[in-house]
């Protein structure tokens, strides 16, 4: 099944069980969403259900929560992470905050999903990511979808959910193929050991960790150690006990994001690694992620401007090596 | 209007006049802190509205106290929040711009200016899909009426035909900037001509209003889809405790003062049913004892625990789940 | 419309689909990659809006390359933008949806839907208080025409009275979604009512866009403040490569493709100049020489260097300075 | 004379020197800016350049966008910080990319000026910092003004510079008298060492350094030993090379922020230390931060969810006394 489709069944799946569900945003109804994500769903379930906006994004999430406050479970799509940004004043400041400021009062059981990062010389106003922005956000529950199997079980958890949930996608992973196993019980907090290992903790998430799975072999050619890859899965909150279980073991880590280092959400698990774990550290923790530069459109300063397995594989096994391993 | 409800909104009025005079006396002895916007002036209005929006989802913004009484939250609880205290109707965590009863169907008290416009339309799709036919109202000023939400949502609201209420309560200022210098034009109603019907009310005519605001919801409610009204009102104090309000002179505050919407209230129960001086004097002392107890009530409420701090981030089954 | 000007219009139309359709064959080739969006069928309304308003200054969308050439960028650097090469007009970081040139006085090439609104009423303020009597034009889609920016500017340029044309080019979509499921109504202009002059034109009509535009300039020029143009438009390709198009029906496309703008206006030179299918044809093979040409430069142009990656973060003497 | 003061004299200054300065927001101009930093300039300069606005912070910052590509040095105020989520459409795709993705023909000499932070019961929509989500943001300069005499410094350089820069102000500060010395050569991307010490590195910027300088003291006295504060003042860049300095001498860091602690700003400082300078490093470094709440009205809850000087003593004490001070 590709990750689209894992997501499309998630949301058709609640929509069926539940007649409260409802998903909003541009081309999501008779489009079917621009990456597919909401294919074939209004046939099934008619257009007051499948919902096309306007682009207007500030309302797509406004009325979103104002279905949640009455009662609804919508499920905003905006079409790309960047378009986000004209709403974040209905995220932070109203889907974050109702529930604390009314005193629990009010519950907003709602969605906003939006795929982002680099995807293919989409440039600098359509290739961004925000997990940094939104995870810093108290009330906000961010999932970052990086795996077909965790995409399925998340997103049901999330539509379900009566806290406010952003979900993350990755635009370059909607036609990744991947086993969904409908039966497993998933725990969305919980951060997925994609590969076990013993030396190096690896974290990362979206479809970095693809990249650093491509990069693992190579690492681990030229280091003779084995790395323990983590994808994070929940990005607020962290899964910080699976991370110490794995950093006692290895006692190094090296966080991989797409992002721009300056500012990047990587910098949190760092610096928690270095004030919590400090006496567990063998090695410096470092961060590989993109540069601090706007998304460019050529080709090869795009590439240049992210973290690729080549380069995730050359950087670990420099710092490895100059670091006793 | 019948004498039993012209009473009661007269009574609300007062009410809400005395409950802002005790908020203004308590937060200059800083028993409240803050931004506190308060209402006087254009009780009439806020009184008017919600008793005549009785049935259906009320959104409005932080200068809500009044709207909140006279919804029927306790002013006890309402004075509380101002205090900041657990007995507050929002356990002290929202204060003064932040009164939230969704048992009485009321969604605030919202700070960011139009940020709550959205949220109404949202309800308003949410009610017609689930089949309810009351219908929502969004209250909001004239500064509201230039930003983006409050755009979206007329274009929304009409293409949707949702059962929405679009309440502009356009007492002429933002802050200190008279609106006119900021729009092309004074009426805000003129903005919302291309996507429905449009119609003005003298806000400081609390009959007036409850009949507009009554009509306007049969509209509503007979499946005419979104409806604007324009209320032209007045506030008599600065836009918050902070604002020495020096940018309207003299002159413009007695014309306005003038049109003061409890006298008017009164004359209309003296001439319409005979009430007398001594009644009304009946009903003020009524509106004060209530307020004097909910101020007293406030003061002698507890604070919160330091414990909800962390209460009501995420929802308690699946923060104890899963963190 | 004079001869020179009708030819030089005419040229530009067919250059600009010209250039279109080889940038949709290098896009299927490879060679340009991203969100490419085509201007096919619309180029009447492009080459005649940019012609018209030739001084002063334009903001537009991603769907920018005809207006680009018709401006006077150079086809060279416009096509190795596209292929993203150091020899593009935004040395191949900008890429198809962000072309820009001060020195034409084009500022994109924006790929935020309505973002590019607000920056035009900033400029437009600027050039008032500069003095300059030009003003500004912007040109944004129906779909833009739904959002909080857009609505805002109305607003905002109404009330400053500035020197701006708004031109709404409606071609009846937004990616697949017609315009009148997400607005009340089909034509836009209704939403700038209240605020401006407001006038439609057939914009497959390149020689009443012309005059449209001039006129409408020539109102600004007078110091009439903003006017509002909507120019119904039809696009004959998908949104962008990526968009299959399956939402509109052959019948509707064939009405569509009916009211061919290049046509339209050899039928023009035709009757009022006599041109000739031989007069044409070399027009033709002008404008195919001058796209075969880009193409062949941007092809052969060199990549950008890598340090350009880090080019134009900030201005280079303060990052010298400083870091 | 009063930070406001400061301000108000930098803005003065630069109006009258060129006359391409001007000022746009909501009540900047006859009312003289809610918390006075333009008062009187309307007098001064006219309205044309006192320019009062609508509520609409999208147009506020979009149009200075535009303002600053025709030529003009447009300073953008916004009432608070919160507000500015309505703008960050423009702030991030726009003020921040048009040089790079124009190739630098376009430049943008704009400002963009607002408070943040928490100040006194004002609820969880007006008490938020935004200096981790912007600092975050390729192509803006972030510079915090945490002191009279570099907010004086500090906002000239931010007017006249060519690029887009996002002056961050402090709601308590604005009456926080101090010294200006008009002749003195400040280079606003240089951290301020507000106090030299050889033990401890602490690091902070705003409202924070004083209540880090009323910790101090406290602190000094029951581990014996001494601490360096720094005032960042450059949010992004950053001036690493002063840290690395203090951090060289004294072997221990401290951030101290008054955001939520989850994805706040001083996780990179603390990151940057642990992967640049984990051989100096005699102690975990540690963020001193807000908790992961929206701020409460409540005035006791409100003070428990930042740092104060008490708990920011306490706390390094702790620190300093389990790691070997
Ligand atoms: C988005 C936003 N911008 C600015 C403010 C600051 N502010 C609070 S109230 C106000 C004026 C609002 O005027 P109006 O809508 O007419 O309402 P009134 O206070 O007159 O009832 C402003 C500018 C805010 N709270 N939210
Ligand atoms: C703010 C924003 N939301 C969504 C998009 C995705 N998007 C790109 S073009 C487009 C449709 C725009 O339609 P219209 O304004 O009519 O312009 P047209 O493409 O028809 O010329 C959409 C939704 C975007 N780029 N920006
Ligand atoms: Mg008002
Ligand atoms: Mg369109």
């Amino acid at each position: 099944m590709l990750y689209r489709e894992a997501l499309n069944r998630a949301i058709d799946e609640t929509m069926a069980a539940d007649g409260t569900v409802v998903v909003l945003g541009e081309d999501v109804g008779l489009y079917g969403g621009s990456y597919r994500v909401t294919e074939g769903l209004v046939a099934k379930y008619g257009e007051e259900r499948l919902i096309d906006t306007p682009i207007a994004e500030l309302s797509i999430v406004g009325n979103a929560v104002g279905m949640a406050m009455a009662g609804l479970r919508p499920v905003a799509e905006i079409m790309t992470a960047n378009f986000s940004l004209l709403a974040f004043d209905q995220i932070i400041n109203h889907m974050a905050k109702y529930r604390y400021m009314s005193a629990g009062k009010i519950a907003l059981p709602m969605v906003v999903r939006f795929p982002q990062g680099v995807s293919r010389q989409l440039a600098a106003q359509h290739s961004e990511s925000y997990e940094q922005m939104l995870s810093a956000v108290p009330g906000l529950i961010v999932l970052a979808a990086g795996d077909v199997n965790y995409a399925y079980h998340a997103l049901k958890y999330a539509i379900m959910s009566d806290d406010p949930v952003v979900f993350i996608e990755h635009e370059l992973l909607y036609n990744k193929k991947g086993e969904v196993d409908f039966d497993a019980d998933i725990d969305p907090f919980k951060a997925r050991i994609v590969k076990e290992g013993s030396d190096i903790t690896i974290v990362s998430y979206l479809k970095m960790v693809d990249d650093v799975m491509e990069a693992v072999p190579q690492v681990e050619k030229e280091l003779g150690k084995t790395c323990e890859v983590v994808d994070l899965c929940s990005l607020n909150p962290v899964d910080y006990k699976t991370l110490e279980a794995s950093l006692k073991k290895t006692g190094r880590i090296v966080v991989v994001e797409e992002d721009h280092k300056t500012g990047g959400y990587g910098a949190q698990i760092t610096s928690w690694a270095a004030e919590e774990m400090f006496y567990s550290l063998d090695a410096p923790p470092i961060r590989i992620a993109g540069e601090d530069v706007p998304i460019p459109y050529n080709r090869t300063l795009e590439l240049a401007a992210i973290p690729t397995p080549e380069k995730i594989a050359k950087r670990i096994a420099e710092w490895g090596k100059t670091n006793g391993l | 209007m019948n004498k039993l409800l012209a009473e009661e909104i007269y009574y609300n009025m007062v009410l809400g006049r005395t409950f802002e005079l005790a908020a203004k006396e308590h937060y200059m002895a800083g028993d409240i802190s803050g931004f506190l916007h308060l209402d006087i002036g254009q009780e009439g209005f806020s009184v008017a509205a919600m008793k005549a929006f009785e049935k259906g989802d009320v959104f409005t913004t932080y200068r809500e106290h009044v709207m909140a009484i006279a919804r029927g939250m306790d002013p006890r609880a309402v004075m509380a929040e101002l205090f900041g205290k657990a007995g507050g109707i929002s356990r002290g965590r929202g204060g003064s711009m932040h009164l939230f009863d969704p048992s009485h169907f009321f969604y605030g008290g919202d700070a960011i200016v139009g940020g709550q416009i959205p949220n109404a339309v949202g309800c308003a799709y949410a009610r017609k899909f689930q089949g309810s036919e009351d219908g929502v109202m969004v209250i909001f000023g004239d500064g509201a009426s230039n930003g983006g939400a409050f755009f979206e949502s007329l274009n929304i609201a009409s293409a949707q035909k949702l059962p929405l209420l679009f309440v502009c309560e356009n007492n002429g200022y933002a802050i200190g900037t008279k609106i006119t210098r900021v729009a092309p034009f004074e009426k805000q109603a003129k903005k919302a001509e291309p996507y429905m019907m449009t119609k003005e009310v003298d806000g400081m005519d609390a009959v007036a209003v409850y009949e507009a605001v009554r009509e306007a919801q049969e509209l509503i409610q007979a499946g005419h889809g979104p409806v604007f009204l324009e209320a032209m009102t007045c506030r008599y104090e600065g836009h918050s405790m902070s604002d020495p309000g020096t940018y309207r002179s003299k002159e413009e505050m007695g014309i306005c003062k003038s049109k003061d919407a409890i006298e008017r209230m009164e004359s209309y129960l003296k001439t319409m049913y005979g009430l007398t001086d001594t009644q009304l004097q009946g009903v003020q002392r009524r509106a004060q004892a209530t307020v004097d107890d909910a101020a007293a009530f406030a003061a002698a409420a507890a604070e919160p625990e330091l414990s909800e701090l962390f209460e009501d981030v995420f929802c308690k089954e699946r923060v104890n789940a899963s963190f």
